[in-house]
């Protein structure tokens, strides 16, 4: 999904404030919608699921409030979403309205070839194939068609794609592959951006 | 219209929704907060200290840092796979997560706001020698950058050079220099 | 600037709603914003600076405020940028914060050759070029680098790159330029979008 | 944390310090009001009716709107490069402005608030089959789509097609049928 959170290169944005001595929490909620995160696989939740739970938040919501914020959005939406809490029950508790994150999109998921086994090694040339899954989504807009350099192979790990939407757990490698800035954005300087890629989203280059 | 209720009274309403279905386990969510105490950048100062002073230590660091942080205790949640990113005279590495907020809880911590922040996010990519410059961290001209955008399970720390005249220090004196800051690469150790 | 208003095809937002028998302004506040807007030019502002007055607000204060809110926001801005009034008298006149946009970028033109006869006619294909300027630029991110075809050309009117940021008028030809939608969104059905570019930020296609 | 003023508020304080500094011309302010009164769609769907029964002035306001609209009186601000797009049985376009919300003000008015949303903004480009679906218009499959983004100085407005069943109709009954949402694009004209 090209959404708001898919931030890389998005300009606008001001400085960088840090916070001196900064606790891990700035107030009880945030420590215990941490906890509640944490308990997500307890109701069949997965981390993709909760990753993609949050970038569907309202756009101006998502950028308007703090992580923790976000947090408490999506694991509420994913919650009311399985039936396990009523949207009207929370706002009748909390006294107020209960901002919850909008619907997963009906066409979620571009099919993709399983790819088990690593198609790429350190040094290889690939291009990111030009998909773009409506729904959950790991590989960011800025790199969609460019062409990189394999750094790295990690191991396997689940498609987010896929999991993120109920579908089978689906192992395959991802590659630390490297672009040129500026191939990403044309007035980038002379730097280097690595992503790391799933393998079916890539394609070898010519 | 009504007024949105505050996150404070949100998560208040969520927990009392799921303890009334006798949803919480509050034994579990006793040990997740111990957890979450036991994830300080401190572990991965220790790391990066143990790297500076042991060589061997280092080696297996660079070319597995899942094991080698678990050799001093450290593993856990979003720690799965650990890379290290080896800061050198010419090269020189910065961690983001563009899309959401990762990072290796058990070695970093969890992340602070800045690094959550919309600006660092959308900035460190496209513009890293200005937010560099930004944040106090002015690199010669001739090192090579790299920004390490954490959009899959990897998870990365960058091992700063130890700083010069560091030569007498202890391993607990070493990891004083090194701050969350600094293993994330806006910053440097500096004595 | 590849900001927050460049909003074509990003996605998460929601439904469309149509006010039935809308009116013109919702509080007496939007239609004094508008006669505002509409006496810039009085203050030695022009239409170019105004727009990226806006585009250069906060990206969460963008997105989370009505369209007149964001036009008091870019004119109060200017107004204050040109010293013809102060932030800190805004702000006890109005008897709380008054947010401003942020500053216009250190860089903000990449210069371009000027070009001010027509270069492309009817039925041209064209290559959108591959500059981001820092600043005010009327070229949708989403067509960088994309192939197209002019439908029309229009005449003469000043290159917003320049005079938002205080340079010469530089009237240059625009062109209604014709983009299958499929080239700039993997997931775009047979549509086509027309965007209308000037001159010096077209090259012709090999 | 001082909390921020309202935008009635802030308006208040704009015009208060631009009128201590004897910065407003009420005069030109007024005109601006009478100005602004005078933008209504009624001037576009005046143009569509005059179109649909006189052939003669159909063909000039394709050849070119800005002169034929001027003829009937219509012109201004926003209005200086009017083009008009012609729907036919085998095409049909719509209007956004995805960076800002520009629209010809002397004859379709300010923009109404759904084409400012950034919901309108931000999907019209790229899924505008849904989005017109979602707005109560179904097209048929083989009418091509075209979306005209308003990026630089042309000012579009939709021509949509006569409707059926209207043979018998007087210019001002006509009129009467052609709504903002029909020169956009998202709407056609119904009997």
């Amino acid at each position: 999904m090209d959404g708001i959170h898919d931030l890389a290169g998005v300009q606008g944005f001001g400085a960088i404030e840090v916070e001196a001595d900064e606790p891990v929490f700035h107030a009880p909620w945030q420590a215990q919608t941490f906890q509640l995160l944490m308990c997500l696989n307890r109701f069949g939740i997965n981390a993709d699921e909760y990753r993609h739970s949050v970038e569907r938040m309202e756009p101006a919501h998502y950028l308007a409030v703090h992580y923790y914020e976000r947090q408490l959005t999506g694991i509420s939406t994913l919650l009311v979403e399985a039936g396990t809490v009523s949207h009207a029950d929370l706002e009748a508790r909390a006294g107020g309205r209960y901002p919850l994150a909008r619907p997963v999109a009906a066409d979620p998921v571009v099919p993709t070839t399983p790819q088990p086994e690593p198609r790429f090694g350190v040094g290889d040339t690939v291009i990111v194939r030009n998909i773009s899954p409506a729904g959950h989504s790991r590989t960011p807009r800025s790199v969609r068609g460019r062409r990189g350099t394999v750094l790295h192979v990690a191991p396997r790990f689940g498609l987010p794609d896929v999991s993120a939407h109920g579908g089978v757990h689906r192992p395959e490698h991802s590659y630390h592959v490297e672009f040129a800035a500026a191939d990403l954005w044309p007035d980038a300087l002379g730097h280097s951006v690595v992503v790391d890629i799933w393998d079916s989203h890539l394609e070898p280059a010519q | 219209m009504t007024a949105t209720a505050s996150p404070a009274a949100r998560t208040t309403a969520l927990l009392g929704a799921l303890a009334d279905k006798d949803l919480l386990d509050p034994a579990m969510l006793g040990q997740i907060e111990a957890m979450v105490e036991s994830w300080r950048p401190q572990n991965g100062a220790h790391v990066v200290a143990r790297a500076w002073t042991d060589p061997a230590y280092r080696a297996r660091l660079v070319a597995d840092g899942t094991a080698a942080c678990a050799e001093l205790g450290y593993g856990g949640p979003q720690g799965e796979y650990i890379v290290v990113l080896e800061n050198t005279p010419t090269l020189h590495n910065v961690v983001v997560c563009t899309l959401c907020s990762c990072t290796p809880w058990p070695i970093m911590g969890l992340p602070r706001d800045w690094y959550k922040s919309p600006a660092y996010r959308s900035r460190i990519t496209r513009e890293p020698q200005a937010v560099l410059r930004e944040m106090g961290l002015d690199l010669p001209a001739d090192v090579k950058l790299r920004v390490w955008d954490t959009t899959a399970e990897t998870r990365y720390m960058v091992l700063p050079m130890r700083p010069a005249g560091t030569e007498a220090y202890s391993e607990a004196e070493l990891a004083a220099l090194v701050t969350y800051e600094t293993m994330v690469g806006v910053a440097l150790p500096t004595v």
